[in-house]
């Protein structure tokens, strides 16, 4: 990358990256119709749009992943063809999917060097690669360990990866699509200063998101999409989070959380010196102790990977554990054959689990079938000894209309719907339950900000009918908007409790890196070196 | 058991497991790049009549070799076309292709040769002798080595020779170049390979091409260096057994040796009652004998094998788009 | 969303796969100097235009319902069972132990008892590969190939050393008493009025097959423990979420799969043959596995795909009897119709879909439909 | 118009089938007459393919297999007016003709060959599957064997427990090297396909085979000791010969009546010396007149000399 390459690209001031009336349909549905963006070179430009509404779509086909119908694609002010991935990043064009699309047995040198390899020979690539690596690691303060497996590492350490595999092959346009959906605020904060260096490079990003905080702080332009269309493209510097969220979603949006104090009741949960071994004979948890009353939101912030998700599956009855767990004064089974999802729901516990597609649903069942798992022993559900479909789907329809799930068609497998009406189906599943006590794991990740504000309104509604709810998120933001309370998570340990009103993201953020003296202050080699050795497994919460 | 014997064991070992050991680098090939292979004994069998057939008709083995590898590629680009171009089933292919191969061989035997499905037996030219390797004769009466070089590790066809060859030849090819990383990354994640440029329908073919020819080689072994023509159903399973090696070597050439080493001892032990006897010192009823090596692959599955992860995206068609 | 119409995607697929089989078999005949118009038309009238035919196809078509339905209900636990063959010959043995050690006074009770051995062994032949690989992760692709060889093993010593009559050549059990000879599509059509072939050997198993058909429709689709099971198989961190135990689902998934397969035995051995002879099972057991893939593990698919099968099977027969066409041709002809039919399916769907997509293009000109909505 | 049911080993078994094959092709190119055919591919069309040749109107109906007793025991009677041949299995009906061989004192004989060819006093014998059928061979050959020489070591091994067993002459040849490391220098094939692997490393370890069923000293020329031939084919020729309206009853072909016996021709006949000839020759007519008995493994489903 010679600085005068993008000087002479900004001369000349073509755009870095323009597309011309790109339509794509996959069978019959229409992902994007007739589209056309400019992004000028040197510049961030967001895209924001709801769940579904063609994004990724047109990034994919961007970056020669899909092939559109219709449409040119223009590269520095050329018409280029992109065919496949190749000719993209023969174009100069990098992608951070998604969904990443690294190889998880293979270490970080080696996906970094797929499909860029020089000659036949690994070996070499391999050195060269590791280089390269130092170097890159140096200029953008991306550090990673080479040799570590892809899926032994966190998922910001994988994003990290994918962001190396673009610069590696001399990107000069890096597109991500919903970067941050799966990091800690540290780590997203890192990631924006990281492009902002890009950009002062001269190099083009563009940046989809569901975070209007984001947008508003990082891009320069952002371009709004809905329903396979762009609607808008505004300069950020002359829009606001408002006037976005009412373009995306096509009417005005409640960005904040309305909630009354709470008025907390008896105690329902009750853990004791909970302790949890996993297969591989690691101590996820050590030891937790923490209460939540009826009428209360008690929030779980932490970084991914220390120990929340163990947490959440013990109290859900699939991962064993020692120690002492009262629902309701009971003491729950940790391991014997009581130890299960069924007896948990039969004591009143309900669960929307953090990963909707792998454990919340089956994505092959349609949804009045997602709508009994868990429940399907429901004598509601029976009808002799068989299941009675008939009211099941009755039921489903019922909670689809309550939950305003999109389409409201039951007959619909899971994998059709878009993430955030999955997870307003498995809200609709839990919360109907009308549980003493609902677990709760990332309720909105990757979710729209329209899904966000129903799910959000749906929690506290809950927890005014005062029942109680344990809430993990890895979003402090989501955390401090929802709990009345709030448990920091660190290697296994309950760091602290606080005050959700008495308490800020900087004091959590260093509770977090399992910083207890939150008043003295802390260099971020130490926050960083703290994270690191937390014996946590952040790849489980992938 | 006297030395002699226990190297005449291992004599058979290495015969019995040629075939199993070609077969299941053969499969690791395809499995390893995501296309399951249940058809590995059916184009064992193609390529064991065709190389049989025109190392009869023409008296030359290495064209029978050819036309063998031949009819096994073939036979693997039908399973890619429907595997990989037409996203089908591999299971359901795998076993049409069993079936085909099955048919096919004894149609064309009987209408090539009228030999009731049999090719002529082959001699001279048309045969893989085997070869004696350098001074083998004259150490043989040397103790210990003598015996072990002379009778153990000299006196197999080429093929035997290529079969073990190919296992560190598998490993590098794999775990050293390019090529072995893309094929290892497409059956692990084909949308990785996709996005970084590289086609995984081209790597994926290529996978499937390499499994050809290895089972091309291993059923040309049987018709035509282990025997001398082809018979009906002649390769008795085998691809079956192979495929269980490949699960059990956790789809890794070094382990593939070991794995089908190991069948190849079961099924050497088996010919051998007398050995087996005399180690149990009890008489093994016939049946039970039969049984031994399946019952002793459970047991040491059962006892000794952890888990075996295959492939991620191994068995499912890459589709990009629903 | 589906792009074709369901009738498309159920009726049209498979016929023109079906139609291409049978045009590549058509070459096939050609090539080795045969009519193949005369050769279809004989094995239509074979398998189809009499009783007679339909008896031995519907014969064939029982073995392979149950060995195709051991098959996908394995499948719906994502279980790839190849253990049949060896379940159905223990199955065997449960059928002959219970008709030759059982005084029975009718042979509907025969029938029970000699099922319910036959399942009760067919499924604890399966229970161990289930067992193993539930308990120690031994892949149970290779276990039930390995047990299908022991079972052939067990099979052998038993019939040879243990059931054989003493000085009968044959390694085969004596016949069993007559009181267990179950009636035949005749004997059952004959009250109702209706003319069947009183030789074909196609018999009231059928009708456990077929009703081990529903059975199976009904547990999968309509009961809790098959909603267990397909669930399961989708996705076993969705199960273990929803208290699915692994190891319970595996179990007896297995062991109903194995009950199945051993079932065929009431067909073959206690409703043909009459006795347990060595090698009864000839492969029906891996018939199965291609029946369960081309009915897509769904009881009413495995159910014509066995028909097929049997077709097949007796119109091969007759072909092989009248013709001096080799019997291989037959399994030539079964593997293209498993190729076209259950792997190449997309060949002919492909461009359907594309058709279907054009004439709905066609048929709503304003193409402004809002999207269906969207998955992530 | 006759008929031929083979067993469901196939036509071209290098066994007992492609015998009747031959005696068949044998009596059609005699009379230029044809016959029917029919390859079995399962059970259940063993009593569908008597019937259907029945009813279409073959007479005789000649079957090849022990197997086929059963279904034969079946139909026989519904078809009064067609005769029925049945090979290797007594079936009691007024319609049919059982034809039975005495395995074991061809096997006998065979056995005698076997000890006096050998230099190691030790001779192999493989079998396919362990059923009687292929016991009554190998017991008759072990007594043959013994005979000559009490001291001699008799290697038996069966191949499988599934049909495969018929059909892997790999695991023939396995066995034939594992039985020559034993010391075995003559080795005895009855394994359909799998003997052509016995033979085949018989001859390239430079050691003797014996052949079974047909005349198999030709495919090997000079290491092929003797084939114990057993003359389906003859069996198959007469019947149809015969035709409609054949004697019926019990047909036992033995030594006596050549119904089994040692092959020598142009191919073996350096190997067999004089003193073998006459050894044979003179074993043969004592069994022929009575005074030499071999043991039937299927009298009592024991042998005194092989223990299985
Ligand atoms: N061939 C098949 N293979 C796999 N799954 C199938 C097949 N046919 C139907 N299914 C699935 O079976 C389930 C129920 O099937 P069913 O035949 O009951 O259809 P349905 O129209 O949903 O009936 P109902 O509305 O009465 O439940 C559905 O999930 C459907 O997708
Ligand atoms: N590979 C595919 N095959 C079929 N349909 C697809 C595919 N990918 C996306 N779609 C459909 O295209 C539409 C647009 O999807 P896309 O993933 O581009 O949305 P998005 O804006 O990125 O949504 P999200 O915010 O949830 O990521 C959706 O209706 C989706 O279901
Ligand atoms: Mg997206
Ligand atoms: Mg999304």
């Amino acid at each position: 990358m010679s600085t005068a390459t993008h000087t002479e690209r900004q001369e000349t001031a073509a755009p870095a990256i323009e597309l011309k009336g790109i339509s794509k349909a996959f069978g019959p549905v229409q992902a994007n119709k007739d589209i056309s963006i400019r992004v000028m070179p040197g510049t961030i430009h967001g895209i924001i749009g709801e769940n579904g509404a063609g994004k990724s779509t047109l990034m994919s086909i961007l970056y020669g992943f899909y092939k559109a119908d219709k449409g040119d694609i223009f590269i520095a002010g050329k018409k280029t063809d992109i065919p496949d991935s190749q000719a993209a990043i023969a174009a100069g064009i990098g992608m951070v999917f998604q969904h990443f699309k690294l190889v998880e047995n293979f270490t970080v040198l080696e996906n970094i060097i797929l499909g860029a390899e020089d000659g036949r020979l690994l070996k070499p690539s391999l050195a060269k690669a590791r280089k390269s690596l130092m170097k890159l690691a140096d200029d953008y303060g991306l550090k990673v360990d080479p040799d570590a497996l892809v899926q032994d590492i966190g998922v910001g350490m994988q994003q990290r990866v994918e962001i190396l595999k673009a610069l590696y092959r001399q990107a000069d346009i890096l597109i991500l699509d919903e970067p941050t959906g799966v990091l800690t605020p540290a780590e997203a904060d890192q990631l924006f200063r990281i492009l902002g260096r890009l950009r002062s490079e001269g190099k083009t990003i563009i940046l989809i998101t569901h975070k209007l905080r984001e947008i508003m702080e990082t891009t320069d332009t952002v371009s709004v999409m809905r329903r396979g269309e762009m609607t808008a493209t505004v300069k950020t510097a002359e829009t606001s989070p408002a006037e976005l969220a009412e373009l995306m979603v096509g009417r005005k949006v409640l960005l904040r959380v309305d909630k009354k104090p709470a008025a907390p009741g008896p105690v329902i949960l009750d853990v004791e010196g909970l302790r949890v071994v996993d297969d591989k004979g690691v101590e996820r948890l050590r030891g937790i102790d923490l209460q939540v009353r009826a009428g209360e939101i008690l929030g779980v912030a932490g970084v991914a990977g220390n120990g929340q998700s163990e947490l959440l599956e013990v109290l859900g009855g699939y991962q064993t554990g020692k120690g002492s767990v009262r629902v309701n004064g009971t003491a729950l089974d940790l391991t014997g054959n009581k130890s299960d999802g069924q007896s948990r729901r039969n004591h009143g516990i309900a669960h929307v689990p953090e990963d909707r597609q792998r454990e919340g649903l089956i994505m092959e069942y349609q949804a009045w079938e997602n709508t009994a798992f868990g429940y399907h022993k429901d004598p509601a559900y029976r009808s002799g000894m068989l299941m009675d479909n008939a009211a099941i789907k009755a039921d489903t329809v019922e909670k689809m209309e309550r939950f305003d799930v999109r389409p409201p068609n039951p007959k619909l497998a899971a994998k059709n719907f878009s993430g955030g009406n999955q997870q307003k189906i498995v809200l609709a599943r839990e919360i109907e339950r009308n549980p003493d006590l609902l677990l709760i794991g990332q309720p909105t990740r990757g979710v729209d900000i329209g899904a966000i504000e129903f799910i959000h309104e749906q929690i506290v509604a809950l927890r005014d009918q005062g029942k109680a709810i344990l809430l993990v998120s890895v979003e402090l933001e989501e955390i401090l908007a929802l709990s009345d309370r709030v448990a920091v998570m660190f290697d296994g340990q309950v760091m602290g409790i606080r005050d959700a009103s008495q308490t800020d993201e900087k004091e959590l953020g260093l509770l977090m890196a399992g910083i207890t003296d939150t008043d003295a202050p802390h260099s971020i080699e130490e926050i960083e070196d703290n994270l690191a050795h937390a014996g946590g497994d952040p790849h489980k919460e992938v | 058991m006297d030395y002699i014997t226990l190297i005449q064991l291992f004599d058979s070992t290495v015969r019995l497991a040629t075939p199993l050991l070609l077969a299941c680098l053969a499969g690791l090939f395809s499995e390893r790049a995501g296309i399951f292979d249940i058809g590995l004994d059916g184009k064992m069998l193609a390529a064991a009549f065709f190389s049989a057939a025109v190392a009869s008709l023409t008296g030359n083995v290495w064209l029978g070799l050819l036309a063998g590898i031949a009819a096994s590629m073939a036979l693997s680009l039908l399973h890619g076309l429907a595997s990989i171009t037409f996203r089908g089933n591999q299971l359901i292919s795998g076993v049409a292709i069993n079936f085909l191969a099955a048919g096919l061989t004894v149609l064309i035997a009987q209408d090539w040769f009228q030999q009731g499905g049999r090719t002529p037996s082959l001699i001279g030219g048309a045969r893989f002798n085997p070869i004696t390797l350098p001074f083998a004769d004259d150490i043989a009466q040397t103790p210990i080595i003598g015996p072990l070089y002379a009778e153990l590790i000299s006196g197999h066809s080429i093929l035997v020779y290529l079969a073990f060859l190919a296992v560190p030849a598998t490993w590098w090819l794999l775990y050293r170049t390019r090529f072995g990383l893309r094929l290892r990354a497409v059956g692990e994640n084909p949308a990785a390979v996709d996005t970084a440029g590289v086609s995984v329908i081209g790597l994926r073919y290529a996978a499937v091409l390499i499994c050809g020819v290895l089972c091309g080689i291993a059923g040309a072994y049987l018709s035509t260096a282990l025997q001398a023509g082809f018979i009906k159903d002649m390769s008795a399973g085998r691809g079956y057994i192979a495929l269980a090696a490949l699960i059990f070597a956790k789809w890794r050439p070094w382990y593939a040796l070991w794995a089908t080493l190991l069948f190849g001892l079961f099924g050497a032990l088996e010919t051998r009652p007398d050995v087996i006897e005399a180690l149990v010192n009890f008489k093994v009823q016939g049946q039970l004998l039969a049984a031994l090596p399946y019952v002793m692959t459970v047991i040491i599955l059962a006892g000794f094998v952890g888990k075996a992860i295959p492939p991620r995206a191994g068995g499912e068609p890459y589709v990009k788009e629903r | 969303m589906d792009v074709m119409p369901k009738w498309a995607e159920v009726v049209l697929v498979p016929l023109i796969s079906l139609l291409l089989a049978a045009i590549l078999s058509a070459l096939v005949i050609l090539g080795i100097g045969e009519d193949p118009v005369a050769a279809v038309k004989l094995m239509v009238s074979g398998a189809l235009g009499s009783t007679y035919g339909w008896g031995y196809t519907l014969y064939y078509a029982t073995n392979f319902m149950f060995t195709g339905l051991c098959v996908a209900i394995a499948f719906h636990a994502r279980l790839f069972n190849i253990g049949g063959e060896g379940q159905a010959m223990l199955g065997g043995l449960g059928v002959a132990l219970a008709c030759l050690y059982i005084p029975w006074p009718h042979w509907s009770l025969a029938l029970i008892g000699a099922a319910a051995m036959a399942a009760v062994f067919g499924a604890a032949w399966a229970a161990i590969p289930a067992f193993l690989q539930a308990k120690r992760g031994s892949h149970i692709v290779i276990t039930t190939i390995m047990f299908n060889f022991i079972a052939a093993a067990v099979l052998n010593y038993i019939l040879v050393n243990m059931l054989r009559p003493q000085g009968s050549m044959d390694p085969a059990t004596a016949r069993f008493p007559d009181a267990t000879k179950l009636p035949t599509l005749h004997d059952i059509l004959a009250p109702l009025g209706i003319e069947f072939s009183k030789a074909a050997p196609a018999n009231i198993s059928l009708l456990v097959a077929v009703a081990a058909c529903i059975f199976l429709w009904v547990l999968i689709w309509r009961t809790r423990l098959g909603y267990e099971i397909r669930a399961y198989g989708h996705s076993e961190s969705a199960a273990k979420y929803a208290g699915i135990s692994p190891v319970k689902i595996t179990m007896i998934a297995m062991i109903i799969s194995g009950g199945l397969a051993g079932m065929m035995a009431i067909n073959n051995v206690m409703g043909e043959a009459e006795r347990l002879v060595l090698n009864a099972t000839e492969g029906a057991g891996f018939i199965g596995i291609a029946v369960a893939l081309m009915g897509r593990s769904h009881p009413l698919g495995v159910f014509l795909a066995a028909i097929l099968f049997g077709f097949l099977y007796q119109g091969g027969a007759e072909l092989a009897l009248w013709t001096s066409i080799p019997r291989e041709l037959i399994v030539v002809i079964q593997a293209l119709v498993i190729l076209f039919t259950g792997a190449l399916d997309n060949m002919v769907r492909m461009p359907l879909e594309k058709i279907f997509l054009a004439l709905r293009a066609a048929r709503a000109p304003k193409p402004e439909r809002k999207p269906v909505e969207p998955a992530e | 118009e006759p008929a031929l049911i083979f067993d469901l080993g196939g036509k071209f078994d290098k066994s007992f089938n492609e015998a009747a094959f031959a005696g068949a092709q044998r009596w059609a190119e005699e009379t230029g007459e044809s016959f029917r055919e029919i390859e079995l591919q399962s059970e259940a069309q063993r009593e569908q393919a008597l019937r259907r040749f029945a009813e279409a109107g073959s007479n005789p109906i000649v079957m090849t297999g022990f197997a086929f007793g059963d279904a034969l025991g079946q139909v026989a009677g519904d078809y009064p007016d067609t005769d029925f041949v049945i090979i290797d299995m007594v079936v009691d009906a007024p319609n049919v003709r059982s034809v039975v061989f005495n395995e074991h004192e061809g096997s006998y004989l065979v056995g005698m060959m076997a000890a006096m060819a050998s230099e190691s006093n030790t001779v192999g014998f493989i079998g396919g599957m362990d059923i009687p059928l292929i016991r009554k061979f190998a017991c008759g050959y072990a007594q043959g064997v013994l005979a000559v020489n009490p001291d001699a070591t008799v290697i038996s091994n069966m191949t499988g427990s599934t049909p495969a067993a018929w059909n892997d002459p790999v695991k023939g040849s396995e066995l034939t090297k594992a039985q020559i490391s034993q010391g075995a220098d003559v080795v005895y094939a009855a394994a359909g396909g799998t003997g052509v692997g016995v033979l085949q490393t018989a001859a390239d370890e430079d050691i003797l085979s014996i052949g079974v069923d047909s005349n198999q000293n030709h495919l090997h020329p000079g290491k092929v000791l003797t084939s114990m031939i057993k003359r389906v084919d003859n069996a198959v020729f007469d019947a149809m010969s015969d035709g409609p309206g054949m004697e019926k009853g019990f047909n036992v072909m033995g030594v006596g009546n050549e119904g089994v016996g040692v092959a020598i021709d142009e191919h073996n006949k350096a190997l067999v010396t004089a003193e073998m000839q006459a050894a044979v020759d003179e074993a043969a007519a004592k069994i022929a007149d009575g005074s030499l008995e071999v043991h039937d493994y299927m009298s009592d489903d024991s042998c005194p000399s092989l223990s299985f």
